[in-house]
């Protein structure tokens, strides 16, 4: 494995670390799963770079791309596609009791 | 003492660091649906775990490009099952996601503990039994709302 | 024909796959062929059981042998289980006719077939892969019965399999990239020199967590008593009867071929103990017949880890019969259970409603507790003489506590049983004390005649598993059977 | 403090592990069936990708678990989603880009789709790759024109035979007197299109199974009526 591969390795797996532990952190739940599939990315490029081409195309397709999309999908259906910050977890209770009167 | 840098250090720690921060997201999360995400993330770890069981220093992709003498090959098993894995896991995750909508259309809340509060009270109201001891652990400081009756769905496929 | 034997796998997905197509041309052709296939798959196991089957055997998939392909081994004891599968799957058959019996019928075929695997699965991943699958048709099983508690109990239980099939891949992975292989046999082979290490006592751990969440193991049971009380209770006996019972088996072949470290015993004895505790507590507690069963069924499995921990794999008979004994009488219970949900107090005077059932209920409880002539008896006994010949306090500690259990079992099922023969609160129509009937009660009575004849032939039957026990215990064989051959490697 | 306590667990546990697998040889695999596989991979399968003669030769059976597995959530999410379609009026129309688009995408991605799926034993691709390609061209009009409909039963006429007929070539071999799933018709000519004998047929078989799958599951996701 060369320098250069060494390095973007480390780049990726400070990329990835970090994006996971914003998967958890962030309020925003359409950021989190943004993230989720910043993971998903990485990985691929990983699995590229561990000479593994097929799991990095099966993780490009399905990682980043269908997995992705049926979270957002879900996160529509669920009602938390909300792009400001400000409706966060803590306050869910207060939107859902709005919801059953409405 | 500060140990080298080298690939194995970084994407073991990758894996078994995705592994841990999924594992912890998933019990310490209060709301279900980064539940989930926290799973996909454990998932992706032990992806890559696999992964790394078949790499090979200098070696290249399983791949026959010609008729030649093959050169070193990295091990095309685990890559296999990584295949396997991956489809597996975003067929579990959709799954999850339609029982998400569910549980958001009937319980009109996607919090873990007041998921979990509501689903006992219903199988309460169905079994008709006292609830457990064991449910009456300290649930907050909401009271519980009360259930309306036609909110309970008993349609079992008992014959 | 042994090649066949691929068949009771094969056809119950070929059947899934085509069951909803089916449904749209022909409703009867479609009601009746997930039937035809199981009951084909019961003959098929029958046969070769019955054609003098002696030596086990391994069927290599995709005609690979062994080490490099997939191979199904066939022992008495997998075929036992392969045809304990096919037949409990006809048992509990979602007969009903709905809109959506077509989806549902194929979740069962596949719970089936995944199940099969289990039973025959000769390689460390491909028991991954069946296991997940059962994992997902349980999960839609589950969440059918379309209660709200019903969707969150089946995400509770999704989500805890997640974290199970995490470890598993986690355990999978260290196991692959320290061997090389995923073969059972050729594992077996390796382990004494490659596993007997902490490597491989961490690979144990992660894949017995991993499986345990279906075993019931102590902390990853939570599951248990959520989806027993919220899925319909046909599938809640196959879970408690017979897939938890599979998963136990995995855990068993596992140890007993590859994980010979003394801790790896341990921990299987401590944990054992502990969902003995837990279980037959939270069962002692609780109001409500279903939720009973689901804690007692928690703890019986205890009882089962306590047997698997045995060194030298002295408890492999004791498994096999608690494994058994629970399969029968807790299918039965669960099926008596249907009819008599709710409250226990409900229940007063149910033995005159329907005296077949309470009677029914008071030998399958005498049998759970062990009374001399049942077979649950056997199976305890066994398990007693085996851990009272142990000199080492953690087993006699996990003997007293079986002791006590036995008690406290018996004091939670006989106050049912008390309850069921008590004359009805005064109050009380006729009309409003439960029946146990139909089809429900007919099942038990299936499950109690299988119990009363194994009590009656207890001699052979109990040979009979001598034989399988020794035969599953007995790892040259296993690894002779397949005899897996690489030509060097790359060492 | 319950999060606190939970996140030192979990790094505990972490540098434990790592310190397990820094026992591992890394780099330099044992590669006991691996190597054989590869030294073999191309007399008995035909297939120039090895992970290809992996997935659909010595371990095909967990590409059929597979199969059942994606088939068996997307009939629990049928079932737990439910068959009313309420094709919600609330959501706006795509834009004239987004579905004249959409209408030059579709057949490009199929064709693409298919593509990888056919040269699945001879580079890197196949049935999974091609398939969710497969499901994206199938989804992409639901984007465009939210009123359109995914011809359901077609869909899950697809999914069945497809599956089935995974099933019924492992079957075929058993009739030729050969083991379940062993791969057929071997011609000598690795590299070419044509060479990998039942094998191609088999990534057909999964890559039109997964697409049809996953193109449901997609629909069914996009069809339930979102909360307000």
């Amino acid at each position: 494995m060369s320098e250069i591969e060494l390095w973007i390795l480390l780049l990726l797996a400070v990329t990835m670390l970090s994006a996971a532990v914003m998967v958890l952190l962030v309020k925003n739940h359409i950021a989190a799963v943004a993230a989720a599939s910043v993971v998903s990315l990485g990985l691929a490029l990983i699995f590229a770079l561990l000479r593994a081409p097929d799991v990095a195309m099966t993780e490009a397709a399905v990682g980043v791309g269908l997995s992705s999309l049926i979270l957002a999908l879900a996160l529509r259906r669920l009602g938390l596609w909300r792009l400001d910050g400000s409706k966060t977890k803590t306050n869910l209770l207060e939107h859902h009791v709005e919801n059953r009167d409405g | 003492m500060i140990p080298a840098v080298t690939p194995e250090l970084i994407l073991y720690t990758t894996a078994i660091g995705l592994i841990a921060i999924g594992l912890a997201g998933v019990v310490l999360s209060s709301h279900l649906f980064r539940m989930v995400l926290a799973l996909v993330i454990a998932e992706a770890g032990a992806n890559l775990m696999l992964v790394l069981a078949g790499y090979r220093w200098d070696a290249v992709a399983p791949i026959l490009t010609s008729r030649a003498e093959p050169a070193a090959m990295v091990d095309p098993v685990p890559q296999a099952l990584v295949l396997t894995a991956i489809v597996i896991g975003v067929g579990i995750q959709a799954l999850a996601v339609s029982i998400l909508i569910r549980i958001r259309q009937r319980f009109a809340t996607l919090d873990r503990k007041e998921a979990a509060e509501r689903m006992d009270a219903e199988i309460a109201a169905t079994l008709g039994a006292p609830r457990d001891i064991s449910q009456e652990a300290p649930l907050g400081e909401r009271p519980l709302p009360t259930l309306p009756a036609d909110q309970i769905n008993m349609r079992g496929d008992s014959p | 024909m042994s090649t066949n034997l691929v068949l009771t796998i094969a056809l119950p997905l070929l059947g899934a796959f085509l069951l909803p197509v089916l449904m749209r041309s022909s409703v009867a052709i479609a009601l009746w062929s997930g039937p035809a296939i199981l009951v084909y798959g019961c003959w098929t196991v029958a046969e070769l059981w019955l054609s003098g089957f002696a030596q086990p055997l391994s069927i290599a998939i995709g005609g690979f042998a062994p080490p490099l392909g997939i191979n199904l081994y066939v022992d008495s004891l997998a075929l036992l289980f392969a045809f304990a599968v096919q037949l409990l799957g006809l048992v509990f058959w979602p007969f009903t006719l709905d809109q959506e019996s077509a989806r549902r019928q194929s979740l069962m075929l596949l719970l089936v077939a995944a199940s099969t695997g289990l039973a025959l699965s000769g390689d460390l991943f491909n028991l991954y892969v069946f296991y997940e699958l059962a994992a997902v048709a349980t999960f839609g099983l589950a969440s059918a019965s379309g209660s709200g508690a019903a969707y969150v109990a089946t995400l509770r239980y999704l989500i805890l399999s997640g974290i199970g099939s995490v470890l598993t891949l986690f355990g999978i992975a260290l196991i692959y990239s320290q061997t090389g292989t995923l073969n059972l046999a050729h594992l077996a082979q390796l382990a004494p020199a490659q596993l007997n290490n902490s490597l491989g006592l961490t690979a144990f751990l992660a894949i017995l967590i991993g499986i345990g969440v279906k075993a019931e193991l102590f902390p990853v049971n939570t599951w248990v008593p959520e989806i027993y009380a919220t899925a319909s209770t046909r599938l809640s006996a196959f879970l408690a009867g017979l897939l938890s019972k599979l998963a136990l088996l995995i855990i068993l072949r596992l140890l007993l071929l590859i994980f010979h470290q003394p801790e790896a015993a341990q921990v299987i004895l401590i944990l054992g103990i502990l969902g003995v505790i837990s279980g037959e507590l939270a069962a002692w507690r609780a109001k409500e017949m279903k939720r009973m069963l689901a804690f007692s069924s928690i703890g019986q499995l205890g009882m089962i880890f306590i047997a698997m921990a045995l060194p030298d794999g002295k408890g492999m008979l004791a498994v096999l019969a608690l494994a058994l004994h629970h399969l029968i009488i807790k299918s039965g219970l669960f099926m008596l259970a249907e009819d008599w949900g709710g409250a226990l107090e409900r229940l007063r005077g149910s033995a005159k409603a329907s005296p077949l059932g309470a009677v029914l209920f008071v030998l399958f409880s005498l049998s759970l507790v062990g009374m001399p002539p049942l077979p649950g008896f056997w199976a305890k006994f066994v398990l007693i003489t085996e851990l009272a010949a142990q000199v080492e306090p953690l087993y006699l500690l996990g003997l007293t506590v079986f002791l006590l259990a036995t008690v406290v079992e018996a004091s939670y099922l006989f106050r049912i049983a008390a309850t069921l023969y008590s004359n009805p609160a005064p109050d009380t129509l006729s009309e409003e004390i439960p029946k146990s009937k139909g089809l429900s009660l007919a099942t038990a009575s299936l499950f109690g005649a299988g119990m009363i004849a194994v009590a009656l032939l207890i001699a052979p039957v109990g040979d009979g598993l001598q034989a399988i026990a020794a035969q599953a215990q007995d790892v040259d064989l296993y690894i002779t059977t397949v005899s897996p051959a690489v030509s060097g490697g790359s060492q | 403090m319950g999060s606190l306590t939970g996140l030192l667990f979990a790094g505990g546990l972490g540098f434990m592990l790592l310190a397990v697998a820094s026992g591992l040889d890394f780099g330099a695999p044992p590669m006991l069936i691996g190597s054989e596989i590869q030294a073999h991979a191309p007399q008995q399968t035909g297939a120039a990708n090895i992970v290809t003669s992996v997935v659909l030769g010595y371990r095909a059976i967990d590409t059929l678990g597979e199969l059942s597995i994606l088939f068996a959530s997307a009939v629990s999410a049928g079932l737990v989603l439910g068959r009313r379609h309420t094709t919600a009026g609330t959501q706006t129309k795509g834009g004239f880009i987004l579905q004249s688009g959409g209408s030059l995408l579709f057949p490009l991605m199929m064709t693409i789709g298919f593509y990888i799926i056919f040269h699945g034993h001879l580079t890197p691709g196949g049935g999974f790759q091609g398939g969710v390609i497969l499901a994206a061209a199938f989804f992409l009009p639901l984007l465009a024109r939210p009123g359109a409909r995914l011809h359901h039963k077609s869909l899950s006429l697809i999914e069945g035979f497809a599956g089935a007929s995974f099933i019924l070539i492992g079957l075929f071999a058993m009739l030729e007197g050969k083991a379940f799933l062993q791969p057929m018709l071997i011609q000598d000519t690795l590299g070419q299109l044509v060479s990998a004998g039942t094998l191609p047929l088999l990534y057909l078989a999964v890559g039109l199974k997964v697409g049809a799958e996953l193109a449901s599951l997609l629909s069914r996701l996009i069809q339930t009526e979102a909360p307000q």
